[in-house]
């Protein structure tokens, strides 16, 4: 097993004929992924090798049945490709698109929600469970099934880490990149009890920044409610303060959310907490048992 | 996006939120004919990007126009946390019956913009929301829906209990988050707001940061940006699209990613070294991102050596790798650099970085790291 | 309240829906000066509060000024269905390539304003409605919300296939549903909404409802009333706050609450008499409505007895009296009144009464219409 | 028992320094509700009848425990007031209020309903169980404790029906006008089940009038899942197509909802209808047995 994709899925790309859109849709069907359909409005009726497309998401779930869309529209129109998405009954949305309006995600993240519909990102790599599927940008070949759920607030780093795992002999069931903006869909939170309940999944690697304090919050679930082994690792420990690091979801305010604090929070819950990256791959061999 | 206080006044008063009179100068002379139009007492403050001016001795009290151009002439140029005052604020000084405090800023957790309102405004408000949170009414609200007179009323009247001022105050905050929202801030934030010794509420401060991403749709509020506040190298990077900080060790840094630039940094000082800046090339594979990275880093003379760390996903390692072959052409770079590309088209980028001079490659992260540091030490202690 | 297609048209053109240039007029004398202006073709459409002014004749294609003028004096001044054409709109007459049917209106049972969109627009929509209701997309938005644009493409992909076409339906569709939520509409439709020989889309017709609640807050569109629909009677009620409407009958009736009202009508009839009006004073106790209500009604000839039906309740009983007496005393009314007080403060009411003669007074409902109905008989055979 | 309000009910009255607030908080009182506490902003700490008023309605509710709200503020103010009420916890708001734009009403019946927080009118009399409580405007004398439910759009003509009930000894469990307006909080159907699931309530007068389609669904209810008798009245038989009746609602517009047609809907539903009122009083008789 994985979880939230795989073998079943069926992927429809929004905005498949743009560049990145089209690009990504290719190499994801290049690793497996059953990509069935494709959307750009007014473009409906062609096609992008073998995928057909149309003008609405609600015509291409109707006619193939998709059940998972990612979304590559340019950051204006992401907010409402995404509402498409939920509302044509996709049941994920996986929005890649970087640099959309914090105050337009608010209501999206909220009506997604209440749809009972999954939203991973905005600014993400998107997820892969390795030799199944892959919705997203990473490189799929880093990648080996395993039995080590990933989830990351990093894009790049979190590549570094599964790469640090493949490595070291241990494969990932599922790595989820959740994004790095301050409102996103989901959170280490929602993605943790998806691991301890996947039976495929033996260990969790969590890969915090500093900023907010989602990191504290899965310490706490950790601590009190999982009983596979979490190793974590937080970027930042020397970021100076009050000043932005690219992402928006990186600040260090009013002492809040920093490296240290979140180290300790971790270490408090009993998480092992790698110092640098290339400890990760250890600390797991060793949580595993191996 | 941070802007200054008289520019957030400005989006204030376009929503209706009393604010004093008063104008921007940038020089003693300038301020002392605001003075003298204004009549009265008046307050001149800084127009910086940091808090605790106050403190800083960058706000003062004129009794008239000639006192006002000495106080001005004290505080224009003075530098406050680093950053020169270039501009001050200078407006009628009211009479303060009491002080409050509101701000509104986007809560992650709860997926809400957050209201914090406060009976106790004008002094240190991080101070009051440690030592006594009670103090502090907390209120998420809807944008969607936008804040309900109710609520605002509700919190007004928590802060303030008579009627008057309170529906005054409800009436400001109702205002905030409607600008709030329409200028797609971050953070919006009156502190104080003053209740002058007539009965009147007035936001005699104004601060308003804006959402980055948001910029696009407000060409308006994107041309507030103070260009004084960023040095050429930061101002080139943000207009290449390189997410540029400048930082004060020894070891360059060029990385894909924000997570990873981080995570490369603390390694470097993980490894005895210390990173000369945060630089993330972003997702895309423009050689000239490259080209630039190089350049800005190359212009601080304490840089001893460069670090690559490029974990190629969208990025292709072939495009860096002929990003730095056009960098090192057109800029004659001496310094060491240590270059470790890995993921898509790695074995391209190789290749074309075969013929070039003075790399040190390394395949992972770790090893990239401890020969950036070992050489910029040889370099350091050379020079 | 009914405004007209020229001033539905100014909503539209102001929320930036493309409708076609043209000006309104009260002569011949304009309707030629506007289509000199206009050049070519022109279509002239009476301008008043019913449907099915084509086939009454009301639209008419001229292709020159001269015959604008001509057919603007057959349409002006004609009547369709009971109304006078006072004004006409002179518009550029446009080739058509397609039409279609856009609405919006509030659902009560959805509790949601709801879009109709149709391919088949132009002919009589409510006939399509009937017949094939699956040519109509139906579709309801969240007014807070608003019509998202993908809703949109989904509706305008579902009425046009073309990619081009589709845009701009959708375009036009999110703004009539911002144009709708803000004038507080209750209905808002385009019949025809057209493609242009050269592809353009064109809101071709215009049709406005407005929700009278909400004209507290809209002035400006209150002000587009066009006094002359209504008799001078039914603007003194609308002004007094009574609700009136003349209808055909020789019974009279005032009374308190529309139900009441409309089930006091009911009884009338099913005792044999007509009513000559619906009439409810309404919820307050003001005297001078029960006086303004009794001139009214007396204004009509063909009212032979008069009937108060009055269910005290936060209506009292001896304001209704007093007004009563107020009336009788100022108008000099000879007709006969049947009077059926019950509820808050009926005794008094009773009291106030005693001295008036030509009062018949009645217990119950049935009671108060079967003598209503028989005085009005026996007064039409004497007159 | 009854429905909705009782002597349980602890009544907070929306604008109760206004004219109207004031006039029926204190007819209320009299008739022998709990009015707990009355709210007009600005006026907290002061009194009326011995009522305290209180800035807010959550500050009402902290302090009072009300568990009811009635709504007498203006049009302008009256939806801001209803969130008021459920926001700060009341279980159900009864708004008289006349002459809100419907536009302001939609969002505010659907949070309403999202919160799961009952919401009578608005543009309605308001709801009595007869000898326990009154909230609202109808005059309390004319009704009698009793099993005979009533529930109407109209409110002198549901007076009238009270009346024509009690002058028969027949006396009422519960009466609600359910309003006029064309959006309400709370239709037929929704009052319908909780007669059905009443005890002391042993049939139900249902009173409709002209406009929309809510007394065919009713009938529909009733025909189907309703095991208790009804008896309905619809007014408007005479009134002119087209032309507005006074009521936002009773609009007859495209053939639809008008009297012939709802009345043949309930004839269908096997519902008796009476042909003018004074025949209500008997056919309520005869449905109870008497």
């Amino acid at each position: 097993m994985s979880i939230l994709i795989d073998q079943n899925t069926k992927l429809v790309v929004q905005g498949i004929t743009g560049r990145d859109g089209s690009f990504h849709a290719r190499a994801t069907k290049a690793y497996g992924t059953q990509v069935v359909a494709g959307v750009t409005p007014g473009k409906g009726g062609q096609s992008l090798d073998g995928i057909p497309i149309f003008n609405t998401v609600a015509e291409a779930v109707e006619k193939t049945g998709a059940n998972t869309s990612v979304i590559y529209v340019p950051p204006a129109f992401a907010p409402d490709a995404i509402l498409e998405a939920a509302h044509a009954g996709v049941v994920l949305v996986v929005a890649v698109t970087e640099g959309i309006p914090t105050m337009e995600m608010i209501p999206v993240v909220r009506e997604l929600a209440r749809m009972h519909v999954r939203l991973i990102g905005p600014n993400c790599p998107g997820l892969i469970s390795p030799g199944k599927a892959k919705v997203g940008i990473m490189p799929g070949e880093i990648h080996r099934p395993g039995p080590v759920g990933v989830v990351s607030r990093s894009g790049t780093l979190t590549y570094e880490m599964v790469h640090q795992l493949t490595i070291n002999g241990i494969g990932q069931s599922t790595c989820i990149g959740i994004g790095g903006d301050p409102i996103i869909g989901t959170n280490f939170m929602d993605v943790l009890p998806l691991f301890q309940a996947d039976p495929e999944t033996k260990a969790v690697v969590m890969i915090g920044e500093i900023g907010g304090t989602a990191e504290e919050e899965a310490a706490q679930y950790v601590k009190t409610k999982m009983t596979k082994p979490v190793v974590a690792f937080i970027a930042g420990q020397t970021a100076p303060p009050g000043k932005r690091m690219g992402h928006a979801g990186a600040i260090i305010s009013g002492g809040k959310g920093t490296a240290a604090e979140k180290m300790r929070a971790l270490g408090e819950a009993g998480i092992p907490v790698a110092m640098i990256p290339s400890e990760v791959g250890p600390l797991i061999r060793k949580a595993l048992g191996l | 996006m941070n802007i200054h206080e008289y520019q957030a006044r400005e989006i204030f008063r376009a929503h209706g939120i009393p604010v004093p009179g008063g104008e921007v100068a940038s020089t003693p002379e300038e301020v002392e004919a605001i003075a003298s139009r204004l009549g009265g007492r008046v307050v001149i403050k800084a127009q910086v990007h940091a808090g605790g001016r106050g403190k800083a001795g960058g706000v003062k009290l004129a009794t008239g126009p000639a006192e006002a151009r000495e106080m001005a002439s004290a505080i224009l140029g003075m530098e406050i946390k680093g950053l020169t005052v270039l501009k001050v604020l200078v407006a009628p000084a009211l009479d303060i019956a009491h002080e409050y405090y509101l701000g509104v800023a986007v809560d992650r957790k709860a997926g809400l913009p957050l209201i914090m309102a406060s009976r106790e405004g004008g002094i240190d408000i991080e101070e009051v929301a440690v030592t006594r949170p009670q103090a502090i009414v907390r209120h998420h609200f809807d944008p969607q829906a936008g804040l309900r007179a109710f609520e605002a009323r509700q919190i007004a009247f928590a802060i303030e209990p008579d009627g008057k001022q309170a529906a005054q105050i409800a009436a400001v905050l109702q205002k905030l988050c409607v600008a709030f929202a329409a200028v797609d801030a971050s953070l919006a934030e009156i502190n104080p707001l003053i209740k002058t010794l007539d009965g009147e509420i007035v936001a005699l401060d104004a601060k308003v940061n804006l959402d980055d991403n948001a910029l696009f749709r407000h060409p308006e509020l994107a041309a507030l940006r103070d260009r004084s506040t960023e040095t050429p190298d930061e101002e080139e990077a943000r207009q290449k699209g390189l997410s540029f900080i400048k930082l004060d060790g020894e070891i360059g840094c060029v990385v894909n990613g924000a997570g990873l630039a981080m995570a490369t940094m603390d390694l470097v000082k993980h490894f005895g070294g210390r990173p000369a800046n945060f630089l993330d090339i972003g997702g895309s594979s423009d050689p000239e991102k490259v080209v630039t990275a190089i350049k800005i880093i190359t212009h601080d003379p304490k840089v001893k050596a460069i670090l690559f760390n490029i974990f190629g996903g969208i990025t292709r390692c072939d495009d860096v790798a002929r990003g730095l072959v056009e960098a090192v052409k057109r800029t004659q770079i001496k310094l060491p650099i240590v270059i470790r590309l890995t993921g898509t088209n790695e074995a391209e980028a190789r290749e074309i970085l075969k013929g070039v001079s003075g790399l040190t490659p390394a395949t992972s992260m770790d090893e990239a790291v401890q020969k950036a540091v070992a050489l910029a030490k040889s370099t350091g202690g050379a020079a």
